[in-house]
This record gives structure tokens, C-alpha cells and sequence, in this order.
């Protein structure tokens, strides 16, 4: 069992988040953002344990429902609203959107919508480290993945996966099964018995656990990201849980079955009974958390609000570093 | 009817009248029917003929291949043409080649739902004409008009060679327009067609783009006394370059309106084209509208910027029939 | 054990197949074959068992070292000299060489050079027959998919495999370990302890077999086979063996370390060896088993070489079936 | 010192000099040193920077796009161009928009062995270009001299965006010549240049074309008294514009010979351009060079005809200057 100073980490954060995705999928509704919005709800507790257990110098590859993990891994929530909203003063300048921002000289790198095309890149990160001499034996940095059950189909992963074991580097994949994809149940998606399953053959270590329950999180995903650190090989950690809500704003996730929905419970109430049964958090600082996350989430909205859009005027079409090309030589 | 209307009824028609139609791809069956919804209400009907696909573009692709050389004739739904990037192998390499290589047929069609929408951002919004269409063996079309999605669907599927056929997002829920599919003209799968007659000069499109060119050419007749033609590819690979001379060499001045980017694509071929075999028709260099040379933005305002639109081709028109 | 006339088989399939890549080494060293030629030496017992298994209707897809599957599931001899000779008359045409060769019609795929590729095309057509009603319960036509340890790391593979068995079709994946891919040990390209640790997690059975044993092969591809025909889902055979050649003719193999030649004999004069000892062939029998390939590999090759090559002047330059597009309607 | 040669001597200088380069793809550690011998003799002297991959061409370039993000500068090796059709989508929506959507670097070089060779067929023998070069951000080069290939893979190494870098694999063991790497003048990334310079018609090519087109230029000013100007694209994303032009505006006609397929590619966005730009210099009308619309046969009686040689760009100079 982590420490308690750890446990209530990340029923913070988990607050934070859930509280900044429903503003999110509130301003889309009001009409303020572009495309959809994808939201985490549900999926907090093991995305937020990963953000928790890496570190300054660590790598993490997020994809659209870890809004508690880029938080825990250092996300102002400014980089949420000024990208969400589209301003000019976010890392992606309105160039890119919402789920694809990223801070790479902080870790969190920018991801690109093909599923499984961001695991190899975590894997390159790792290798240039080795290579570069900068990691410290037995205390290494890592590099977390995310995927969910549809990605883990991919092709992109499949290579990725095996070029990480080859080198042996610590990469942590973080598997998030919803189970579904989009609308598609994983019976359509996968035929053995748990997503864990295909950790042997990769010669990687697996690691199982309950999504819905963030001490479970906490510790498993805290125990591959130490077996990383110190050396052993990349690490498969499986959660079982349920998105609560559609795939994004647009979606009402009317396919989910009610059987299913009978399974999960929502990790952020469950946290939330555990850590008041235990006593170790009052129904008066949760209600504190709960204010001041608000209170913060909309000071980030009004501030992105206030700034400046893109203006295509002014916008430099130029999808290339080196400005001159026709005088390029190497030094 | 809606073009994704269209699009739904002519592969309901398809599976109904013919066994060997299946249809495969992400989220497509159950009361989903895609993301986009073009599929809704077919696997209730076609249980073993609408199947979901898992998230692996490279297999799906080499199924229906398979499936193809089997005796069927399948469709792929991609989920956005942006993730055909990863079929691309088996688009290209394999399907493309079959037929050269064994004189076997290979009759699937890929369906890629393209083009801009706001918001969208750099992976959703692509036109991937481009990455097919320099291919020996593809054949690539990209309907523009609600009767076209429909007929160019049901052409493109008895077409025995692979079919990259390119869906324009947008114009899903925009356009819509009344045809009576039972009798209702439609000219073949390769030909591309003049929708708007003119005499000053030709304007060349396909896909979204030929509305934009279409508003362009009514503006250009109402404001400025020009009468511009207006030249719908249909089908980008391989072009009929016959209706592209023949318009040329009735207006002697050509612009081509391209959503995608700047460098090569169908907009360079059909430049090139006109360059070489209509030379002397040409009173006037060919002028190309493109996108800007970057991934497309996520930003509404930034998006509208980035490829050309009415007013865009209004004015290449006026700098051109200056020249 | 399976019966002394399919070992008998098993071993004139392999004899042949031997021969006739001998031939084919020779016709590329006296300059006659363009390209490299690829032989599948010391894979003849595991690859011509799984041809031996087959039977018409089926499906296989081979790759490079297949030649003894290829024979065992109906090629014939005139197929292979014309093709690698590049003649007109082989079902290639001059088109395509060598090992890319098939005869679908005849259920064998022709293959593609990308590896993985091949894979989910013998799904597709299993799932074909589903769907159109070709296939009997209890007694399905099945499909063999060849790869090697290398190919084992493609992303095509991964995407085709988890697709078959979600589908539950009867694909049978023969992996050829054969320590090496081109010139890259297995320590480099994978980090399991051993490929067909991989099955689970596609939800596939897996089996293993010593390739250098030609009953254990047929025994273990035919429980394999059968499996798949009695409808139980995908099945994963991995043997264990070495190729006794270059990668392709142009290839010393001088990479090949000592200790792992020492680790695999011939699975051709193991073969021997046995059915001698145990009195199922004696020694003329297998001479003139010998002789007869020698014979017939020459008059393929003598015919194929009268036979006319392709004229780039009368060539039909055109990629597609349809020669009419700008007319094309569906009926 | 012959042209792989001068591959494996820039790759090695480049490793010797500079700590953040590595080498990455299939085969290419250990005494074997690639398929083509490109890194032979490198492992041994950097064996933590000269590694070899699995058969996995996406992970590779993904990898490759990680390392180059945190600091290094990655080689990928491609044991043949024509497998990066896999690794598609990473060099295009991956590498290829990382800059514009986030500011940052993504100094990849991926080398892609292409080009025809007798009996190589379907898979073994294509031209890359038209497949990245329609994309932003990416820069594509393809060096048709012995001292481009050593130069210009030192410059596409420092280079801070992702390049594509094409070899001819016919040119490896074909081409020779001598040159000092320590004094040797070199044109810049991204410059064409003027191989021969004539003035009655320009011939643009890349690649292995550039022999052919220096052949025939040969062959043209002695047997036929045409004097043919030869521009070497080099770089043919972004295409040096300027120096085409300029070359046309001396000589009025252009011959685009491309060893790729006829249908897009650098050989259409050449001609669309000088069509666009260069349209009053134009005497008479582009002509594309280019191979057959089909699979690259394996048989060397049809590869030999399937693209087109010194004869073919003869004959085309011929017919051109009657026009
Ligand atoms: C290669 C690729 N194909 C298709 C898509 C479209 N797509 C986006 S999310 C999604 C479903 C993802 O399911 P899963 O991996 O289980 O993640 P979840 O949304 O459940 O968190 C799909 C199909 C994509 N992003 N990438
Ligand atoms: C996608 C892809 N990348 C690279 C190659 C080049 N290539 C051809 S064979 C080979 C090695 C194959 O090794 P393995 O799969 O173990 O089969 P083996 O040759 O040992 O039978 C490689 C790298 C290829 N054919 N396809
Ligand atoms: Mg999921
Ligand atoms: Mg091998």
C-alpha cells in the first residue's frame, strides 16, 4: 500500500481532472471548441497513478483519456485551455488541437492520431538516452505509453513493443482496456483471454490490475515503473475499467452494454469512499479540493479566454525548420 | 437525398443485390453504422456482411484483398482517410500489383472519408489522392455530387481493379440534392464531366472543391462578366484527359483548385497534362490553387485559411483573364 | 506417428525440392537467373509437411524457403524453372520472378516481398469462404501462412494474426525459426524465450516442433491442420531449425556461428537416416528417388529454357483489368 | 572511390565526429554491414551507435523520430526503399508535421537504397520520390554523384528537418570517380545543378536519370549538333526552382526524364512549374520522360524497357527540336 501523502496525490489530481474534462465538454457544448472533445472520466485513477509514479527526466507518451496522468506529470492546466480553446499562446499555437498537445522538453511528448504510432517514439527517446550515456544503471528514466484495447491491435505497437524488448529499454506500457473501442466491444477486437496475455511474447514483463481501484493503481503501475527504473526490461500493465462517458462529446455511448456498465464502478467515488472510510481524507477537505479545482479550472478558462487567437494573417505557413535549404551545409 | 445518404443506399443496394458484397472496417456495425454513419442499419440486415474490424488499417486492407481474390468484391471502410496512411503498403504494393504481376483481378474498393473540416486538425482532415494516385494499378475517384456518390460507389465496385474511392467529409451532411437513382443518368466510372459550360476559361476540380469552383463561376458570370467552365475530374487516376483538352481548347486558359498541397498530387498531373498536350491551347500559363505547403490546422480561422475557396479561385480567375 | 507412405511422401518431397534448389543455385551460378536465387535448404522437412497436410481447395501462402511446400501442395516443376528463368510461358509471365510465383487458382498465393504482408490476405480468404457458404463444419478448408523468426516482428503480421482469431478462421502460421533473419541472430530481433510464447496472446493454440525432424513435423502441422479444419481457430506451429545456406545465393552466410551449426543437423539426411533404420526405404529406393528428382528437374529446366522469353515489344504495359474505365458502369 | 563508398566514408566521419549520430535498420551491424555493405566495418568501431532492428520499418522510423527529438541524430537504414511504404505513415503524418505543429526539430535522415537493377522486379527496384515529396515538412534528396552522396548525406545529417534520402543502387557499385571529401567545392542541400550546360534544350533529372541525360546530351552534340543542357534536381523537395527556370529561360525546351512512374511524382510538379513559371520561355511543350505505367517487370529484357535510357531522351531531344 502507497503512503498516504501518495493516495491523496492522486485523488487530487483525479479531482482536478475530472473537474477540468467536464469544463472541457461544457465549453464544447456551449460552442467554444473546434473538432471534439475527448474526455478521461473513468479512466483516472490509472492515468493519474502512472503521471504520479514518473519524474522530471521521464518520458510520457498520453493519449486522449489521460488527462490525470499529463496533470500528475507536470500539464499546467493553461496548457489545457489555451490548446482546447484554440489560442495562440498554447504549445500547439492553434496549429494543433486539443488531445495533441504535448511539451516535449518537459516529457510529455505531442501525440499524432494513429493509434500505436506513439510507443516506438517513447522506445527512440529511451535508446538516445542509452546512447547519449545519460541514464544512471539501476536508476534509469523511463518512458510511459498510453494505448487502450482498439490500439493494442495496431501494427505500429506490435513493432514498437518488440524493438523495446529487444533493447531491453524501460518503456511502460500503460493498456487502459475500456473495453471498447470506439463502439466495438473487444470481443471484436481481441480473442485471448486478457490483454495481459501478450506480454510473454514479447519477453516483457506483465503486470494486471484494477482500474477502478487507485490504491491497486497506484501500487502496480508504481511497481513496473520501479522494475523499469531498475533495470528490468520494459513492463505491460493492464487495467480493467470502463470509460464513463461517449469515445468523445459527440458520442452518447448508447452501445455500451448495461452488464458491462454493472461491472465498473467510477474510480473517483471509489477513491473517495476508501480514502474517508480510512480517515484519511473528511468530507470537508474533499469538498475543499473539489472548490479550489473549480475555482482553478475556470481561472484557466478565463485567462485562455482573454488571449489571442491565431490570426492567419500573420500565421508563418512554413512546415520546416531550415529556412534555407538551397545554402545548406553541414558546418 | 444527403451524399452520405447516397453513399448508405448504394451499399444497402449492393449487399441486397449481390452475395458477394461484404463490407468491413472500424465501428461500422451494430446500431453505430460508423462514425460517420454510413453504414447504419446494414449489419442489422446483413449480419455476415457488415463485420467491425479491429483498429489494424494493414490487415484490413490485406483481407479484403484476400477476400477479393476469393471471389468476393469488398469494401473497406477506413475510419478517416488520414489512417489509410498505414494501409498504404497494401494499397500500393499489393493491390496495385496484383493484376500486372498474375493477370488475376482484384476488385475491392477502398472507402476513405477526406477532406477538411474545422477543427479537424492535421489527422483528420487529409486528401489523399496524392499518395494513390502516382500508382500503376489503382484506380482513384473522389465524387463531388450527391447522384456521383451513389453511382461512382456502385461503378466502383463492379470495377474488377482496386477502387480508392474518396468520400468528402464535408460535403456528408452539406450537400444534398434530389436524383432518382432508378433512372437518373450518370456518366462511366473514368470520365470526368463539365458542370458548368463556359468559354473564357476552365477551372479544374474534383471532391469538395468543385462547389468552391462551382460558387467561383457564378460569381465570375453575375460580378465580372466572365463565363467560366467548370471541369469535375470524378475520377483523379487515371485522369480522361480528353474532357480536360477538349474544355482547354474551347477556353484557352486553365486553373486548377486543389484542397490538398501544393507539391504533385492530381494538381500537378493535370498542369503537366495541359502543358504538354495542350500547349498550343493554352493562351495563358495553367495556374494552380493548393493548400498551403503545412499540415492542415486545428484552428477554425487558421483552417479556412489553408486551402483556397470561392473567393480564392474568383480572384486567380481575374489575375488570369488579365494575362 | 503418421503412417510410412506420408513420411515416404514427406521424404521424395523433400529430395525434390532439394534438387531442384541445388539446380537453381547452379542456374544462378552460370548466370541464367536474374535476381538472387533463395533457397529454402535444411526447411524442407517443416515446409513440406505442411504442403503434405494441405489438400485442394486450401490455401497456402509461402515465402522464400518453401520450396518443398510448395512441390507437396501441387507445384509443379515447370512452374518454378519457368518462373526464375523468367519465362513467358510461367504463370508470371517474366513479370515477376522467382520466389514471388503462384497459382491461385490452385489455392497458392503469390507472394509479395513485404514480410507480414501475406498474412492477412490468407485471413481474407478464409474469411471469404465464410461468408459465401464455401465452408463445411467440422471439415473447413484451412489456410498455411509462411514466416520466419525475422517476419515474426512485422507489424502486418501482429494486425492479421489478431484479426484471424477474432474471425476464428482456420489460419495456420507456420513460423520457420531458423536463428537468423538475413544475417541478424534471434537475440536481435525478438526477446521472448521462444517464438510460439506469441499464440496466447492472440488467443491462437501454439505448437512446437523440431524442424529437423520430418516426423515430428508432419505430426506436429498435421494436429495443427486438423485443428484448424475442425474448426478450432487459428493455430501457431513454430519450428526450430537452421537454413543450411545463404540468405540468397549471393550470401556466404559467414555470419552463421559455430555453436548453432553444430546445434542443427539436415533435416533431409536425418529423414534418411531414419527411414533407413527403420526399414521403411533402403538404400537403391532412395537412390533412385534421388535419380528420378535429378531427371525430372532436368527436363524442366531443358524445357523451360527452349520455351520463349518475354518480348518488351509485344509487351501489354498495363497495369489494370479494366481497359475501358470512361465507360465503366455497373450492369 | 565509388559511390557506396563515398555513403560509408560520410557515415563514418559523421559517427566519428559527432556523438549524437546513430545508425539504425536490418542488417547493417556486424561483419556483414548491410545488405549493401553501406555501414561495413562501422559497428565494429561504434558498437553502441550502429545497431541493427528487427524487420519492423514503422518502429524503426518511430524510434528513429524519438531519438532525434531527445537530442540525437539518427540514420535509419532501409534495406530496400521500396519497404518504406511501411514505415509511411511515421515519415509522413509522424516526422513530417512535428515541426509545424510544435516548433520543434526532427532531424531524421532515412536512407532508402531504390533504384532498378536487372531481376530485381515488382519490390526491389522503386523510386520513392512521388511517395513523400507531395508531403510539408520533409525534405527528399536524391544524389546522382559520387560526391553528392558523401556530401549531401553530411548536410541531410545536419539538416534539422526529416530527409528522405534516396541512393541508386545501380550507382553503388556502378559509379566511380575520384574527389577530395577535405577540399571539394559542393553545392548547398537544396541547390540543382547545371551538369552540362547547353543551349538549344534542357534536360531535368535526378538520380540514376542524370547518367542517361548526360549520355544523351553526349550523344546529341556529337551525332546530332543539339547542344543540351543537363540540370541535376539533387534536392526534389523543395525543388530549386530558380536554377530550372533559369536553364529554361536559355534554352526555351525541356525534357523531364524520370526513372519513376509517369503519373505524379517530381517529373509532374517539374513540368506544372515551368508551365506556371516558365511559361514564356517554353518554345515548345514540356515532355515527360518516364517508365512504363506498370510494376517494375523482373525479367531484364522488360526492365530494360520499362524506363527510359539514353536512347529514349535522344529521341525525345530529336523530336523536340523539330517542334
Ligand atoms: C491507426 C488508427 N486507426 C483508426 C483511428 C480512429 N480511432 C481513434 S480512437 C479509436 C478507438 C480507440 O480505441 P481504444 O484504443 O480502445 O482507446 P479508447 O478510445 O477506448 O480509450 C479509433 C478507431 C486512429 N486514431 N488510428
Ligand atoms: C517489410 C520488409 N522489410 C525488409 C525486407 C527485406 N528482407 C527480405 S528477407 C529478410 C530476412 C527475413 O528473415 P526471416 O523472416 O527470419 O526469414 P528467413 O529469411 O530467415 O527465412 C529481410 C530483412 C522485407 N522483405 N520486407
Ligand atoms: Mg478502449
Ligand atoms: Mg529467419
Amino acid at each position: 500500500m502507497s503512503d498516504s501523502a501518495l493516495r491523496i496525490k492522486l485523488f487530487k489530481t483525479m479531482v482536478l481532472a475530472r473537474t477540468l474534462d467536464d469544463r472541457m465538454a461544457k465549453l464544447k457544448a456551449q460552442g467554444e471548441v473546434a473538432g471534439s472533445a475527448f474526455l478521461g472520466r473513468g479512466q483516472e485513477a490509472f492515468s493519474g497513478a502512472a503521471g504520479i509514479r514518473l519524474r522530471p527526466g521521464d518520458v510520457f507518451a498520453p493519449l486522449i483519456r489521460d488527462q490525470a496522468g499529463r496533470l500528475a506529470f507536470g500539464e499546467s492546466l493553461l496548457d489545457v485551455t489555451r490548446t482546447v480553446l484554440g489560442r495562440r499562446t498554447g504549445p500547439m499555437r492553434g496549429r494543433d488541437g486539443n488531445v495533441h498537445r504535448g511539451d516535449w522538453p518537459a516529457g510529455r511528448l505531442p501525440m499524432i492520431s494513429h493509434l500505436g504510432a506513439m510507443v516506438g517514439t517513447v522506445v527512440g527517446t529511451l535508446l538516445a538516452r542509452r546512447i547519449a550515456g545519460r541514464q544512471q544503471a539501476g536508476d534509469l528514466n523511463v518512458g510511459v505509453a498510453a494505448i487502450g484495447d482498439g490500439g493494442m491491435n495496431t501494427g505500429a505497437l506490435h513493432e514498437a513493443l518488440n524493438a523495446a524488448a529487444v533493447e531491453r529499454l524501460p518503456l511502460i506500457l500503460l493498456v487502459a482496456d475500456n473495453q471498447y473501442a470506439y463502439s466495438t466491444s473487444t470481443d471484436r477486437t481481441f480473442a485471448c483471454k486478457h490483454l495481459v496475455e501478450r506480454a510473454v511474447g514479447y519477453g516483457m514483463a506483465g503486470h494486471r490490475c484494477d482500474g477502478t481501484d487507485a490504491d491497486a493503481c497506484l501500487d502496480t503501475v508504481g511497481e513496473a515503473i520501479a522494475a523499469a527504473r531498475a533495470g528490468k526490461g520494459p513492463q505491460m500493465v493492464v487495467a480493467d475499467l470502463l470509460r464513463l462517458a461517449g469515445h468523445g462529446t459527440h458520442d452518447d455511448a448508447s452501445y455500451v452494454a448495461e452488464d458491462v456498465k454493472s461491472r465498473f464502478g467510477d474510480c473517483l467515488q471509489l477513491h473517495e469512499r476508501t480514502l474517508t472510510q480510512q480517515g484519511i481524507l473528511d468530507v470537508a477537505a474533499i469538498a475543499a479540493m473539489r472548490d479550489e479545482a473549480r475555482t482553478q479550472v475556470e481561472a484557466a478558462v478565463e485567462q485562455a479566454r482573454a488571449e489571442p487567437q491565431p490570426d492567419p494573417a500573420a500565421e508563418e505557413w512554413m512546415a520546416r525548420s531550415e529556412r534555407d535549404l538551397v545554402n545548406l551545409r553541414a558546418p | 437525398m444527403k451524399y452520405l445518404e447516397a453513399i448508405r443506399l448504394a451499399q444497402a443496394e449492393l449487399l441486397a443485390e449481390d452475395k458477394r458484397v461484404f463490407i468491413y472496417g472500424q465501428d461500422i456495425a451494430g446500431p453505430f453504422g460508423g462514425a460517420f454513419k454510413a453504414t447504419k442499419g446494414l449489419s442489422e440486415r446483413f449480419p455476415e456482411r457488415v463485420l467491425n474490424s479491429p483498429i489494424s488499417e494493414d490487415a484490413m486492407t490485406a483481407i479484403a484483398i484476400g477476400a477479393a481474390m476469393d471471389g468476393l468484391r469488398p469494401i473497406v471502410e477506413f475510419q478517416f482517410a488520414d489512417f489509410a496512411s498505414v494501409a498504404f503498403n497494401q494499397l500500393v504494393n499489393h493491390a496495385g500489383t496484383i493484376y500486372y504481376r498474375t493477370g488475376l483481378p482484384c476488385p475491392i474498393v477502398a472507402r476513405l472519408p477526406a477532406g477538411g473540416t474545422p477543427g479537424g486538425g492535421p489527422f483528420h482532415c487529409q486528401m489523399p489522392e496524392a499518395w494513390v494516385s502516382h500508382h500503376p494499378g489503382l484506380v482513384v475517384v473522389a465524387p463531388a455530387t450527391v447522384a456521383d456518390a451513389y453511382f461512382m460507389l456502385k461503378d466502383a465496385v463492379a470495377c474488377r481493379d482496386p477502387v480508392v474511392f474518396i468520400e468528402h467529409k464535408y460535403l456528408y451532411y452539406h450537400l444534398e440534392a434530389e436524383f432518382d437513382p432508378r433512372t437518373a443518368e450518370h456518366p462511366g466510372l473514368g470520365r470526368a464531366v463539365v458542370r458548368r459550360p463556359g468559354e473564357d476559361l476552365t477551372i479544374v476540380a474534383w471532391s469538395g472543391m468543385v462547389h468552391h469552383a462551382l460558387a467561383a463561376a457564378a460569381e465570375l458570370d453575375a460580378n465580372h462578366g466572365i463565363s467560366a467552365e467548370v471541369v469535375d475530374l470524378r475520377c483523379v487516376r487515371p485522369l480522361d484527359s480528353e474532357t480536360i483538352l477538349a474544355s482547354l481548347s474551347r477556353t484557352g486558359r486553365i486553373i486548377i483548385a486543389s484542397e490538398g498541397w501544393p507539391v504533385g498530387g492530381p494538381g500537378a498531373e493535370v498542369a503537366a497534362l495541359v502543358a504538354e498536350r495542350g500547349f498550343t491551347y493554352l493562351d495563358a500559363p495553367p495556374v494552380r490553387l493548393a493548400a498551403q505547403d503545412t499540415p492542415i490546422p486545428f484552428h477554425p480561422d487558421l483552417f479556412a485559411a489553408h486551402h483556397p475557396d470561392d473567393q480564392a479561385i474568383v480572384q486567380a480567375a481575374l489575375d488570369l483573364a488579365k494575362f
